[in-house]
Formats: C-alpha cells, sequence, structure tokens
C-alpha cells in the first residue's frame, strides 16, 4: 500500500504526471469506445471531438479570460480551409499531423490580428465585433472563390489509414480501421493533446494572470500585467484550438464550405462552453457531448411519436433551445459548475 | 420613532444580527458603532428591506418596515446612505441627485438641490459631469447630497465620513446637527470612527458579532473607559 | 448618376431598417444591461400574429396596432418570465439565455406558421419616383418606414433625457439596488424596458416585412446588422442607434453595388472594426473614462 | 516629479505639481476631496499621461510608459477600493501580484516543464511569506469575498508588497478600518521603510501624521504646502483648505504618533 | 475518389439475394433535405411530394412486394450536418439507396462518401453538373433534372436566335447555378451581354444589383436565382421604375410561388401573377397549373389522397415527378435488386418509358445527366406558354436539337404507376 503511495502522491503533486494520468486514462476510455461502437457512432464522436477541441479553446478564452467571442466559427474556418488546402486529390503534401499543425498555426496567426483588435474592446462590443466576424469570414471564401471553392466549397481528401495503424488496431481488436474510425482517433488524440495543454496552461502562471484580467483589470495592469499581452495570448490559444478543431471538421466532413460556418456553429461553440459550465475543460467536453447527440436523440423520439419530418426537424431545435434555457434557469453555473456546488454544499452538511 | 425588536438576520450560516433589540428617537442622532463585522451594516440593510430578517421586527412611526418592500421606503420618509459605491456611475452627477428628489415636481426640487450644491459645492461645478469621473470623495458627497434631496424623516447613513477630507467631514456633521435641530430629522449614524461619532450623537448603540453591547447617551459612551477600549477602539 | 443615387437611397431605407432593430437593442440594454437576441424571432412572432389578421380579413392598421401591442405584452412576459432570474448575474449567462429563447421562438413559429415564404402587405405604395429622366427609389413605404424611425428615436432621446421615467428606467438598469433605495420600482421598470424594447422591436419586424417576404428566418440578417449598427453607435444611444444603422445601411449598400454583395459581411465587419479601434465604446459613448 | 499637470476636459487636476519621493521614507499626500492626490497617483503609475512635466525614476526620465512597465520598474500601488480578484483564491490573488518574478516562459507553463514547476513552487513561498508576514496565511485558500474587510484590506496590501517595490503608491489604505485596525496599519507601513519607500494618500489624519516622514498638501491641483507633519498641522493654509476648525482631538494623534 | 478504394470493403451479398436495406418486404431509401432555418421554406415541400408518391406506391403492394420506406433527415442546408445525417442514414439506418438529396455545397460534402460506401444516389436535386458530367469518378450518383449548363445553352441560343437587338444583363446566383449557367448562355450571346451582376444567397437586398443592371442600360435580363429572389428582383425593379423584359431560368420561375408571394402589394401594382405576365421561362415537367396534363392529374389524385395538409405545389410536383422516376428505377433493377443493380438499370434507362419528364434522360455508361431539355415558354396567367418545343442538348458543345422522342406526348399509365421490366 504505501509503496504504491509514494509515487502516487509524487503524481498528484506535479501538475504535468496528473494531467498525463487523467489523459491517459482519457486515452483507454476513447480506445474502448471507439472500437465497442458501429461505424455512424464512430463519426459521431469525430464530430464530438471537434466541437469539444474548439469548445475547450473558448471555455479558456471566456471562463478564464472574461472574453465573449461570438464568432469562433470562424477560426474554425480558417482551420478547415487551410485543411483543405493542404489535403486534397493526389497525393498530400503533408502527413496528417502536420496538416494539423498548419492549421492550427494559421487560425493562430489570424487570432492574433483579431486578438489586437478584440483586446481594446470589452462585453458586448467585443461580442458584436466577434459576431461581425463570424458572418463575414464565410464570405471571403466565396470572394476568393477561384480558390477557396465559392460556395460549393473544396472537397477534402478522406484520409489514408496508415498501414502500421491499421495493424495495431487490428492486432489489438481484430478489427479493420474504417476511415471514419480514423479521423475520429485523429480527433480524440488531438482533444487530449490539446486539453492536457489547456489544462497546463490554466493551472499554471498564465492561466493565472488571464483570471486576473478577468476579474479585476485595472489591478492586474498595476500587478505588472501587460493587458493587451494577456488577452492576445489567451484569444490566440483559443483561436489556435479553433483552427485545430477546424482541420479535424474537415476531415470528418470531407468537405469545406461557406455554408458549413454559419453563426449558428460559432453560437453553438459558445452554447456547449456555457451549458457545460464556464471554464472548465470537462464541462465543454459535455457541452459538446450534449450538442452531438442531442439533436439526433430528439428528432428521433419525434418520428417515433409520429410527428411529420418537418415537426420532427424543428423539435430538434425547440429542444434543444428549451435545454438552454433551462440549464441558465435552473442551473446557471452549468453542468459541472452545479454538480461542483452540489457536491460542496454535501460535503459540507455532512 | 424607529423600534427594533428582536431583530436577527442571517447570511446562510453566519448571524449577522442577533435578537437586536433597541429604539432611535424622533429628532435625535443615534450612532451605531462596533468592530468591522458587528453587524452595522446589515442592521442599515434591514431596516431598508435590501436583506430580509429571519425573525423580530422594526417599525418606523407604526409602519411596519420588515413587511415593506425597499422601492417603497422612501414613500415612509427613509433614505438610506449605503457603505461605498452608492454612486450610480453611468449617470451625471445631476440625474444622481434628481434620483434622490423622485416623485416630485422639478420646482420642488430645486430647494433641495440648491442645499446641496451650497453644501458642496464641488458638485455644482460638476453637474453634467458623468459621476464615473469623481473622486472617491467627490462621490461620498453625491451619495450624502443625493438622500437629502429625498428630505426624508429618518436617514441611515453607512459611515458617511469614508474617504472625506476632515473638513468634509465637519461640515456633514454640522449640517446633520442643524437639520436634526431645526427639521427635526432623525438619524442613525454607522461609523467606524466611534469618537467622532459621538461627539455628535445624541444616543450610542454598540454592537458585537451581531449582539447590542449596551445602548445608552452618547456622551455616556464615550466616557466609559473600558467600553471604549473594548469596543470602540480609542 | 442614376446608378448612385439608387444605390444611395436603397441603402438609406435599409439604414433606417437597421437603425429601428437597434433602437430596441438599445433599449433593452439601457434597461436591463442585456443584449436581447431573441428580438428577432420576437418580432417575426409579432410579424405573423399581424399577418394571419390580415389573411382574416382585417385592415393593415388595426393588424398593425394589434402587432405592437402584442409585441408589448410579449416583451413584458419574455422579461418576466425569463429573463427576471438572470438579471443582474453573469453577462454570458444572459446572452445564452436569450439565444436559447431566440431558437426556442423560432422553432415554435416553424411549428406553428410553417416554414415557407408568405408576402406581407405595405400600406404604401411600392413604387418609386420619376423626376424627369431620374428614378428616385424611395417609395411610399420607405419614407413611411423614415419617418417612423425617426420619430420612435426622437420619443425615445425625450423619454431618457427628460423624464423621470427615463431616468427610472436608467437607474433600475445600471445599479438595481441604489435604484430600489431611491424608491423606484425596479421590477417593474425592467419589464417596461423590454416591453416598450419589443414593442419597438415589433415595429421594425413591420417595416421590413411590409412589401417584402416573411417566414420564420426572415429577421435573422437583421439580428446581424442591427446589432452590429448599435455597437457601432455605443448600444447607450438611440442616437447613436441610429446613426449606426444609417452608416452601416449606406456603406453596405455601396458595398453591395460596386464591390460585390459576397463581401457584404467582410464590409460589415471592417466598419465596425475601424470604429471601435478609435472609440471602443461606439460613435457615441463618453470620452475618455475614469480608469481609478 | 516635476511640473506636473494634468486637465481633463475644463478641469484642471494638477497644476506644476512637484514632488520627490525620499529613497525608504513615507510620504503623505493629503488635501481636499478632489484635489487631485489620486490623480497625482495615476500619474506615477502611467493611468494618467500629465500635458506637463515629467516623472524622474531613479534617476531616469519615464516617458508614456504604460502602467504595467512601471509595475516592472518597482512601482507598486494599492486602489483606493480595494481592486481584489474576486473569484480567486487569496493566495493566487497575491501570486498575481509576484508575477513579475515569474520566470516561466509560456512555452514551459504549456507544457508543464519543471521549469515552471518550479518557479510556481518559488511565487507561492513569496506570496505565502508575505501572507505570513501580514498575519493572514489561514486565509490563504479562502475567496476574498468571504472575508472581513480589514483582511481583504490586508490581502491588498499583501499583493502590492509580494512584488518589492521600491516605490508603493498607497490610496487611502485606512479607509473602512477601525482605529485599533488602524494602528496596526500604521505599524505595518512603518515596518515597509526599511526595504522601499512609501508615497500615502489617506484622509485619516492619525495615521498620516504618525507615519509620514513628510507631507505634501495639495489644492487645487496646486501644492500648497509641504514639510514635516508638525509643520503641516499647524499651517493655517492647511487649516483652512483641509483640516477645518473641527480638527477632530488632535491630542489624541499625538498619543498614537508617540507610540513609535 | 481514388483514394477512397482503401476504406472496407462493403460486404456484398451474392447477386440474387436481397442487399443492405432491402428486406422481403420493405426498400428503405432516404435523403437530405433542408427542413428548418433559411432554406426550409420551399424546399423542406419536396419530400413531402415524395412521401405522397411513395405512399400511394404502398397502398398498391408497392415495388414488388416490398415497401417504400423512405426517410427524411434534415441538414438545415449546412454541409457538416449533411455529413452527419447521411453518415446516420448510411450506417445506422442502412439505406439502400439516397434519392433526392438537396443541394451543391450539401450533396458535394458527401457524394464521396456515398460513393466509397457503395450507395446509390440517386437523382440529386441540384442542377450542378457534377453530379453527372463523370461517371467513372462517381459510378454511384445520378442527376435528375437538367443541369445548369444544358439550361444556359438553350437560353443563350434563344434570345440569340429570336432577340438579336436586346442587350442582356445577367443576374445570377453566386454560385454554381450561376457559374454553370453563364458558361452556357455565353456560349451563344457572349457580345450581347452588357452587364453581370451576382447576388449572394441570404443576402436579401438586391437592389444594388438591379439597379447595376439598369445603369448599364439592360432590356433583357436572364435571371438564374432561386425563387424568393425572383419575387426580390421584381419588387426591386417596381421601385426603381425599372422595366426590362424579364428572363427566369427553371429554378426560378415558379409562377405559382411566386405569383401568391407578389400577390398582397397594395395598390394593385402587382396582383396575383400578373407581374409575371410575359416572362419568360424554360419548362422540363409539367407544373402545377397545367391542369390538363396527364401527369399533373395523377399527381394532384396523389396528393389528395395521401399528401399532408397545403396544397399541392410545383415543389411537391418535383418530389413526386422525383419519386415516380426512383420507383422506375426500382422495377428496372428487378425482382431482387441490389445497390449495383440498380445502378446498372438506372445506366440502361429505357428512354421510351413514359416519365412527366418532357425529353429524355440522357443515362447511360457514359453520362448521369438528368434530363436532356426543355422548352421555352412564356407566362400568360400563371400558365406557360410554349415559345418552342421541346428543345434537347448536353454539355460542352453538344448541338441544340429539337426533340423527337415524343417525351412530352406520354401519360401514366392507369394505375399511375410504371410499368417497366426489369432491364438486362
Ligand atoms: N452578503 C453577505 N454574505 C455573507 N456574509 C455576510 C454578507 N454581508 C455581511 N456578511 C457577514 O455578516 C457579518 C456582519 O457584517 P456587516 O457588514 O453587517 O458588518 P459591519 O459592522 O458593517 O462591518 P464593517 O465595519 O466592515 O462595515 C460579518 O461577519 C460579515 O462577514
Ligand atoms: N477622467 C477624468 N475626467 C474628468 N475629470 C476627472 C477625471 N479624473 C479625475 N477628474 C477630476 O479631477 C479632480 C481630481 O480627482 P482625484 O481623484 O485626483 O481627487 P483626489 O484628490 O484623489 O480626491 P479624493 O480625496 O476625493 O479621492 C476631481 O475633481 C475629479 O472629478
Ligand atoms: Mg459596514
Ligand atoms: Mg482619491
Amino acid at each position: 500500500m504505501s509503496m504504491l503511495a509514494a509515487p502516487l502522491h509524487r503524481v498528484s503533486r506535479s501538475t504535468l504526471l496528473r494531467h498525463l494520468a487523467v489523459a491517459l486514462i482519457g486515452l483507454v476510455v476513447v480506445i474502448l469506445v471507439l472500437e465497442s461502437t458501429s461505424t455512424f457512432r464512430n463519426a459521431q464522436f469525430a464530430a464530438m471531438a471537434y466541437l469539444g477541441i474548439a469548445a475547450g479553446g473558448l471555455t479558456v478564452l471566456t471562463g478564464l479570460n472574461g472574453q465573449i467571442s461570438l464568432g469562433h466559427g470562424a477560426f474554425m474556418a480558417f482551420g478547415a480551409y487551410s485543411t483543405a488546402l493542404l489535403y486534397r486529390e493526389a497525393e498530400p503534401v503533408l502527413p496528417v499531423v502536420g496538416v494539423l499543425l498548419v492549421a492550427t498555426v494559421v487560425a493562430l496567426l489570424v487570432g492574433a490580428l483579431v486578438g489586437v483588435a478584440a483586446a481594446r474592446l470589452h462585453g458586448p462590443y467585443l461580442a458584436g465585433a466577434t459576431l461581425a466576424l463570424a458572418v463575414a469570414v464565410p464570405g471571403m471564401a466565396i470572394f476568393f472563390g477561384d480558390s477557396l471553392g465559392g460556395e460549393q466549397g473544396l472537397n477534402v481528401r478522406v484520409p489514408d489509414v496508415p498501414g502500421w495503424f491499421a495493424d495495431a488496431v487490428f492486432f489489438l481488436t481484430a478489427h479493420d480501421v474504417t476511415a471514419s474510425k480514423y479521423v475520429a482517433y485523429i480527433g480524440w488524440l488531438a482533444l487530449i493533446v490539446t486539453f492536457v495543454l489547456l489544462a497546463n496552461l490554466s493551472r499554471s502562471r498564465v492561466g493565472r494572470v488571464w483570471r486576473a484580467v478577468r476579474d479585476d483589470e485595472v489591478a492586474a495592469e498595476l500587478a505588472g500585467i501587460n493587458l493587451g499581452r494577456a488577452r492576445v495570448l489567451a484569444f490566440l490559444v483559443s483561436a489556435g484550438c479553433a483552427g485545430l478543431a477546424g482541420a479535424v471538421m474537415a476531415m470528418a466532413v470531407r468537405i469545406t464550405a461557406p455554408s458549413g460556418f454559419t453563426l449558428t456553429l460559432s453560437l453553438t461553440l459558445l452554447t456547449a462552453v456555457v451549458l457545460g459550465g464556464l471554464g472548465s475543460l470537462l464541462g465543454a467536453l459535455i457541452g459538446a457531448a450534449l450538442l452531438t447527440f442531442l439533436p439526433q436523440v430528439v428528432t428521433g423520439v419525434g418520428h417515433d411519436l409520429g410527428l411529420s419530418d418537418v415537426q420532427s426537424a424543428e423539435l430538434a431545435p425547440l429542444v434543444y433551445g428549451l435545454v438552454m434555457v433551462l440549464v441558465i434557469l435552473l442551473a446557471p453555473a452549468g453542468i459541472v459548475g452545479s454538480l461542483r456546488g452540489w457536491r460542496r454544499s454535501r460535503r459540507e452538511t455532512t | 420613532m424607529l423600534d427594533v425588536r428582536e431583530l436577527t438576520t442571517s447570511y446562510g450560516a453566519v448571524t449577522a444580527l442577533d435578537r437586536l433589540t433597541f429604539s432611535a428617537p424622533r429628532g435625535k442622532i443615534t450612532a451605531v458603532l462596533g468592530a468591522n463585522g458587528a453587524g452595522k451594516t446589515t442592521l442599515l440593510r434591514t431596516l431598508s428591506g435590501l436583506v430580509r430578517p429571519t425573525h423580530g421586527s422594526a417599525e418606523l412611526e407604526g409602519a411596519d418596515l420588515v413587511r415593506t418592500p425597499t422601492e417603497a421606503m422612501s414613500g415612509l420618509g427613509l433614505a438610506h446612505v449605503p457603505e461605498g459605491r452608492g454612486v450610480i456611475t453611468e449617470l451625471t452627477v445631476e440625474e444622481n441627485l434628481r434620483l434622490g428628489g423622485l416623485g416630485r415636481s422639478a420646482r420642488s426640487q430645486a430647494a433641495p438641490l440648491d442645499r446641496v450644491f451650497t453644501l458642496f459645492p464641488v458638485l455644482s461645478d460638476r453637474r453634467n459631469a458623468i459621476a464615473h469621473v469623481l473622486s472617491g470623495g467627490e462621490r461620498q458627497m453625491l451619495v450624502i447630497g443625493r438622500a437629502l434631496m429625498a428630505t426624508p424623516k429618518i436617514l441611515l447613513l453607512d459611515e458617511p465620513s469614508l474617504g472625506l477630507a476632515p473638513r468634509v467631514v465637519g461640515q456633514i456633521f454640522d449640517l446633520l446637527r442643524s437639520l436634526v435641530e431645526s427639521d427635526g430629522l432623525t438619524v442613525l449614524l454607522v461609523e467606524q470612527n466611534a469618537r467622532s461619532a459621538l461627539s455628535i450623537a445624541d444616543f450610542g448603540v454598540v454592537l458585537n458579532l451581531g449582539r447590542l453591547v449596551v445602548h445608552d447617551e452618547a456622551a455616556v459612551l464615550a466616557a466609559d473607559e473600558k467600553l471604549r477600549h473594548a469596543y470602540l477602539g480609542f | 448618376m442614376q446608378q448612385l443615387l439608387t444605390t444611395a437611397l436603397t441603402g438609406l431605407t435599409l439604414g433606417f431598417v437597421y437603425a429601428a432593430f437597434a433602437l430596441a437593442l438599445v433599449l433593452i440594454w439601457r434597461s436591463t444591461r442585456i443584449v436581447n437576441f431573441a428580438q428577432a424571432p420576437m418580432a417575426m412572432i409579432t410579424t405573423y400574429v399581424a399577418l394571419l389578421l390580415i389573411d382574416a380579413g382585417l385592415s393593415y392598421w388595426l393588424a398593425f396596432v394589434v402587432a405592437l401591442v402584442s409585441g408589448l405584452v410579449l416583451g413584458a412576459l419574455v422579461e418576466r418570465v425569463f429573463v427576471r432570474p438572470v438579471e443582474g448575474k453573469s453577462e454570458i449567462n444572459a446572452v445564452i439565455l436569450t439565444l436559447g429563447l431566440f431558437i426556442v421562438i423560432h422553432a415554435l413559429a416553424a411549428v406553428l406558421f410553417g416554414s415557407r415564404y408568405r408576402s406581407f402587405p405595405a400600406p404604401f405604395g411600392l413604387r418609386g419616383f420619376e423626376v424627369g429622366e431620374l428614378n428616385v427609389a424611395l417609395t411610399g413605404f420607405g419614407m413611411f418606414t423614415i419617418v417612423a424611425v425617426l420619430v420612435v428615436m426622437g420619443l425615445l432621446v425625450a423619454l431618457f433625457r427628460f423624464t423621470d421615467l427615463g431616468l427610472r428606467m436608467r437607474a433600475s438598469a445600471y445599479n438595481a439596488e441604489v435604484a430600489r433605495l431611491l424608491g423606484v420600482r425596479v421590477g417593474r421598470m425592467l419589464t417596461l424596458g423590454w416591453a416598450l424594447a419589443a414593442l419597438v422591436g415589433s415595429l421594425s419586424g413591420l417595416l421590413i416585412a411590409g412589401g417584402s417576404l416573411v417566414h420564420p428566418s426572415y429577421m435573422d440578417s437583421v439580428v446581424v446588422y442591427g446589432f452590429v449598427a448599435a455597437v457601432l453607435g455605443g448600444l447607450d444611444s438611440p442616437l447613436g442607434a441610429v446613426v449606426g444603422g444609417l452608416l452601416l445601411g449606406v456603406s453596405l449598400s455601396f458595398v453591395s453595388g460596386y464591390v460585390g454583395s459576397e463581401v457584404v459581411a467582410l464590409a460589415a465587419l471592417v466598419i465596425l472594426m475601424l470604429v471601435l479601434l478609435l472609440k471602443p465604446g461606439g460613435l457615441f459613448s463618453h470620452a475618455a473614462a475614469r480608469r481609478v | 516629479m516635476s511640473g506636473i499637470g494634468v486637465g481633463f476636459g475644463g478641469i484642471v487636476a494638477l497644476d506644476g505639481v512637484g514632488l520627490e519621493v525620499a529613497r525608504h521614507q513615507v510620504l503623505g499626500v493629503i488635501g481636499p476631496n478632489g484635489a487631485g492626490k489620486t490623480t497625482l497617483f495615476n500619474v506615477a503609475c502611467g493611468f494618467v499621461q500629465p500635458d506637463t512635466g515629467t516623472l524622474t525614476w531613479q534617476g531616469r526620465e519615464l516617458d508614456r510608459l504604460r502602467p504595467h512597465q512601471l509595475a516592472g520598474l518597482g512601482i507598486g500601488r494599492t486602489l483606493q477600493g480595494l481592486g481584489l480578484f474576486d473569484q480567486m483564491s487569496v493566495l493566487d490573488n497575491v501570486m498575481v501580484g509576484a508575477d513579475r518574478h515569474a520566470r516561466a516562459s509560456f512555452l514551459s507553463s504549456l507544457l508543464a516543464l519543471p521549469r515552471s514547476a518550479k518557479d510556481e513552487a518559488a511565487l507561492e513561498d513569496r506570496a505565502r511569506t508575505v501572507l505570513s508576514e501580514l498575519g493572514i496565511e489561514a486565509y490563504a485558500g479562502h475567496l476574498p469575498s468571504s472575508l472581513p474587510y480589514p483582511v481583504r484590506k490586508r490581502v491588498a496590501l499583501a499583493r502590492a508588497r509580494v512584488s518589492e517595490p521600491e516605490l508603493l503608491l498607497l490610496d487611502e489604505p485606512a479607509s473602512g478600518l477601525s482605529n485599533d485596525e488602524m494602528a496596526e496599519l500604521g505599524e505595518l507601513i512603518r515596518g515597509l521603510t526599511d526595504r522601499m519607500s512609501v508615497m500615502l494618500v489617506e484622509h485619516h489624519m492619525d495615521l498620516v501624521m504618525s507615519v509620514c516622514d513628510r507631507i505634501v498638501v495639495l489644492d487645487f491641483g496646486k501644492v500648497i504646502a509641504r514639510g514635516r507633519p508638525e509643520e503641516i498641522r499647524d499651517d493655517p493654509a492647511v487649516l483652512a483648505a483641509y483640516l477645518g476648525d473641527e480638527v477632530p482631538h488632535t491630542h489624541q494623534d499625538v498619543a498614537i504618533g508617540e507610540e513609535r | 475518389a481514388c483514394g477512397a478504394g482503401e476504406t472496407r470493403e462493403q460486404s456484398k451479398g451474392e447477386a440474387g439475394s436481397s442487399d443492405v436495406g432491402i428486406t422481403e418486404d420493405t426498400v428503405t431509401i432516404g435523403a437530405h433535405f433542408p427542413l428548418t432555418g433559411v432554406a426550409a421554406p420551399g424546399y423542406s415541400e419536396i419530400p413531402t411530394g415524395m412521401k405522397a408518391y411513395f405512399d400511394y406506391v404502398n397502398a398498391q403492394g408497392g415495388v414488388d412486394g416490398r415497401k417504400i420506406e423512405f426517410l427524411v433527415r434534415d441538414d438545415g442546408y449546412n454541409p457538416t450536418n449533411t455529413s452527419q445525417v447521411t453518415n446516420e442514414l448510411v450506417l445506422k439506418d442502412e439505406i439502400f439507396a439516397m434519392v433526392g438529396g438537396l443541394g451543391t455545397p450539401t450533396h458535394a460534402a458527401v457524394v464521396d462518401f456515398l460513393n466509397s460506401e457503395q450507395v446509390p444516389d440517386l437523382f440529386v436535386s441540384s442542377g450542378s453538373i457534377q453530379w453527372g458530367d463523370q461517371p467513372e469518378e462517381k459510378p454511384f450518383t445520378f442527376g435528375w433534372q437538367p443541369d445548369y449548363e444544358s439550361e444556359g445553352k438553350i437560353i443563350g441560343q434563344y434570345v440569340a436566335e429570336n432577340m438579336p437587338d436586346a442587350k442582356v444583363g445577367l443576374f445570377l446566383q453566386d454560385d454554381d447555378l450561376g457559374r454553370d449557367s453563364e458558361k452556357g448562355v455565353r456560349r451563344f450571346l457572349d457580345k450581347q451581354i452588357v452587364g453581370v451582376e451576382r447576388y449572394t444567397s441570404g443576402n436579401t437586398d438586391v437592389a444594388p444589383q438591379i439597379a447595376g443592371l439598369q445603369a448599364k442600360g439592360a432590356d433583357l435580363v436572364l435571371s438564374f436565382n432561386t425563387p424568393s429572389y425572383t419575387a426580390l428582383s421584381q419588387l426591386v425593379a417596381m421601385k426603381l421604375n425599372y422595366k426590362p423584359k424579364w428572363f427566369y431560368a427553371n429554378i426560378g420561375s415558379d409562377p405559382n410561388l411566386v405569383g401568391s408571394l407578389l400577390s398582397k402589394f397594395s395598390e394593385g401594382a402587382v396582383d396575383g401573377a400578373a407581374p409575371l405576365d410575359g416572362v419568360l421561362t424554360t419548362e422540363y415537367i409539367p407544373g402545377v397549373d397545367s391542369e390538363d396534363d396527364p401527369w399533373i392529374q395523377l399527381w394532384q389524385k396523389v396528393w389528395d389522397e395521401y399528401g399532408d395538409q397545403g396544397d399541392l405545389t410545383n415543389y411537391r410536383v418535383y418530389g413526386m415527378s422525383k419519386a415516380y422516376a426512383f420507383v422506375q428505377a426500382l422495377m428496372a433493377a428487378g425482382p431482387d435488386p441490389t445497390r449495383e443493380g440498380i445502378v446498372d438499370a438506372v445506366e440502361q434507362w429505357d428512354t421510351s418509358w413514359p416519365g412527366p419528364e418532357l425529353a429524355p434522360f440522357r443515362f447511360s455508361e457514359d453520362s448521369h445527366l438528368g434530363i436532356s431539355g426543355m422548352r421555352i415558354v412564356e407566362l400568360k396567367g400563371g400558365v406557360g406558354k410554349e415559345l418552342t418545343p421541346v428543345l434537347v442538348t448536353d454539355i460542352g458543345d453538344a448541338p441544340i436539337e429539337e426533340d423527337t422522342s415524343g417525351q412530352s406526348d406520354d401519360a401514366p399509365a392507369e394505375s399511375g404507376l410504371p410499368e417497366i421490366e426489369p432491364v438486362g
């Protein structure tokens, strides 16, 4: 027992080791889940992964740094279009990891540009600017229609499953790897890496500075914090996450078109973040799961109830909207936040 | 005038006022004293309905304060100068003052407005400035001035001297005395600085951890050496 | 010349429509410090109310009035039932709440009224004038729009600047506790603010619908540009909302006509960014605020 | 500082103010409300750019510096309010203050490299030391909003302290404190002077008179008097503009003043 | 396409036994349509028409004893959603075929997936040429309606021959609709074009574009837009006192819909479909207003018996016509249809089969493009008056010729079901 306790103690003390341990557990869960579910579910999990990555970045921006962005879908668009350009027919120029990195960097650069402007804005002004960003960016794809495919968008290649990967999975599970499953793996690996990095940041000096800026900017400035830098940095990090998410999305959806990056996407991300619980990575993940699975379940229920197609299609947004309203009214701290509060109050009473 | 009986207020597990009973006579200044966290602010907030007591009663000339909503307090002639942050920083100085005299015609606001401007000439210079630009002390003057605009029957003051220059504190205390003496105003004065509060008050109430320690004439309290050291810190 | 005039005039009319919507946002912002994203579907619902009445044979003006009144009621209702619990709490929760309402109302409307296009009548002509050779692209209904928006703006400015009611509403929004201490019935003010805003919103809905097509999403693009217009103007200022709306309407019309309609949204972003970089609080914000 | 002038629209907040803070001394700045004291602080730490005049810090002229840069140069400050980070623990609040001593780069934070862990530990040590010096280490894990007012004031002070500034600007640190607590505060401030210089704005004469080495009096943005506390107390101009006739119980101040 | 080969081999049943989505008594098919959101008005009616016809067929015993189950999924006209719901249809619901999936960007998101999964992707609801011009790359995908390029050619030639002096303005939706048709039009009247204006779908303020055409002096406007933009362009023109001759492509010319949209506007300036009187357009299936047409009579009967609430509209007629084509294909695939079997059957389409289409399909091993032509009509009182016989052509420089197949004169069988022998 005590033999175990010492290393365990070390693990729980070091931020890195703790996060890596959680990541490892997460990885095992991911493998178990992806291997035991159908190809269709795999595809859904891929969608959950990219929503989760983007929501994770956004929760850092909004939860830790207090900046509201209604426009993160735009950064996903940059990531997705970079992917589409790099990963088209014929021989791709870069391996998948390279594509993901480039997409992230492109979004980072754009994020820096927008972040510099956004750093001076507050509350609704920031919301307005990012809202405009969300609706403006898809138009660029049409404007540069010759290289970006216009309204119709660009097709993205289905990633080839590398031989070693297929072999490894076959060896472990005796299943073949479908393209959907491979993309789901890419998405979840990207998510785990992203979340470990975000968790590191939020536990570190950087995260603390972000929170300080959120709580009281004048006091933070007096403590020697460069407000602009802190804000831009937070914006950049979250834009990078969105870019990465966009890249995974492009691979999962196999096309990037302007109509894939509507305002709704941006608002969906924000919703995921708030429903899950602001500032919590777990919350972002829960929010992403909710948004991935809820509509389909609800539409199914609608069909079972004998509603017409149109009615059951409208049922999904109806329920989804109601869930948003109810969560805000009944659990304003989001799902994770409320669970924590509930646990705390139970602990206090016992 | 003001009768407080068995008043009890809690914030969750913390009991901030504990079965407090005292009364403040009309036309007198009653100082409410005690260390930080004694429950002074809570007392005033309970009286003006910002927090609800769990037990007990408070009556103003027979009107039940405990059941009166906050917004009806000014109708009863009660004005409350809250601790810190009472200025609506997004409105102009004059708008803030106008809010104090709501419900009265522009003409009948003119006289109190003049009085406030004579008392605090700074405010009259800045009447169209957004209150946000005011200095800490100027804001405090504005809040006090605003309460005076209502020409209340009873005035609850929470640390009015906070951030004010000694000379202004003196002026305000002078004004309070004169209002009390000429108009029959009743004042409940919460002060951290017990010494100066007692110097103008008629009565004093000393709280500790939400309970009443003593309630007596101000001069008696000021003379009580033991009390001063134990609770009043001078 | 002709094209220039036409582009400017159609932009102007469009600008007034944005302005109307922005005015509603400003009203709610002034009275509760919340940006109401559900403004558009709320207005959409009341437009459908008018449409149903007109289809049932009522006169345009009667339907118009009923729609405005139902807007008033709807606004009050929404504030009382949904918004009250989030007032004065975290800003982002209010955003999500109104977004949720947006989606719910939208879906309800699609179920109730179906999602096909319907046409909405206009009380005045939809033909432009001809002055000699020149076509003036301003219709009777366009002028009605302009007058209506200017009147509403005037009324709002007067309400806030000169009346105690306006002062009470603003005080309630900025600092509910202090307002309450000063005898302001804060709850009523907030409800009133929402009700009035929903009324103005309904008006904007009717103005957009007049002589055009209505379906559950017909207001969606106005949300974006109306919001951008309000932010341009400074969110706190009715005059700003109108100026912001006009600025946006006219410049976007020119961009659409002379550059391409696909960059309209981009142009809106650029205009907004330029203005906010110079004045982070919008065109009509107060100068250099004190920070400490 | 010399010849500092600041105007806001029609208002002249500071008009050719010049003053100097000597090393390891406490300089008191007093004056009527709206005299320009906070504005003076704002100039000193970069929140307000002066229209005229120059700021010299350790022999170097400071020009158009942003507030966060001044913190880096060793100028710390508390706010007239509290200015605490409400949703962060007391320890985190203070660690933010120490951030200027942090060395971990963004990259090492991102990857949680050992370097960053070491840095964190060092910051935490610093913060805890200051907390215990101020006697509030017991509250390290609490949120400020749950704490009594005097404790919160100390947290604010701790946050300014922990950055080890060479000049500390205190804006009304005693407001809302009882007389006892004020006396303790006075001692704390005196205790700081072996490490740093202090500039103090305060309306509580007891405190000002007891801790300041020198005092500058402002009125309408101008210096109307300067000197040692005793000189100031009896200066008729100061009496008229600031203290008024109701100088409260001068004899009591002396009592506290004599304690040191 | 080429990279797709490495995905899982579809485990196909032996010939003769049933395939995915097929049971003893059902055939499950699916499609994605915008049922919610901005694109829903109009388009969401198409699947209701399809459903009504399938119900009609099912009530008569289905096809070879199998009932057709038609699953409709909402994608809100968003490719991301299309991809998700297509995954659901293919992987979870295991549909036999995708029938009538709507939209160019939306369907483009899933076309590679459908082909790599070898799911027949029949009769895409879009006139983009990409569904049929390269059958070797997308062997499972088929178009249905005439492609935009062919339509552009037919319109272009008509104008060049009959209105050689017209100053032509183009009003184009800024996507494949506008692009493909412009390409077709320019083959014939490049020189006559005085102005081109493009609008972005979703941006409802088209005044600057129409003003642009007016400024360039166009007296004939060829419009390639969706129906709501027909109404918008008419309204704007009225506002600008702009009175050119209008020529709307088929997709935007639904006189019934546009007329009812314009009907409410005041002053009698616009009443009924009057504003569209004299407008030129094209026709490739009979529309709701051709009450004498035997096909419309069939659709009316089907709708009255099996339709939801609401009237028969051209969107529903479109849906039923398409559903009819699918039933034809299913019958042609024989009593034990397989995915490959139905693809083969469509490739061997017999142009003598009666159908609502006015011109024959072009389906073959080399082309998966749909209906080969249309006729040009002038709208009078909401009904099209024929100006030309049915003209057929193909993409590229294929000539435009009069159709001689007699497709436009046929009528459905008494039962209302196709009567077709399996092919091959
Ligand atoms: N909103 C609140 N939530 C929880 N506890 C509170 C709240 N407000 C006050 N308290 C607690 O109630 C007690 C009394 O506080 P109160 O503010 O009334 O004291 P006070 O005498 O006014 O002190 P001070 O001199 O600091 O103003 C304190 O223990 C305080 O911590
Ligand atoms: N940004 C600003 N715009 C306009 N006026 C301002 C601004 N900042 C300060 N002032 C004015 O300048 C004057 C000096 O303000 P300052 O805050 O420096 O006073 P102070 O000496 O700190 O007063 P107090 O003791 O009341 O805190 C005040 O009259 C204030 O209203
Ligand atoms: Mg208090
Ligand atoms: Mg000050």
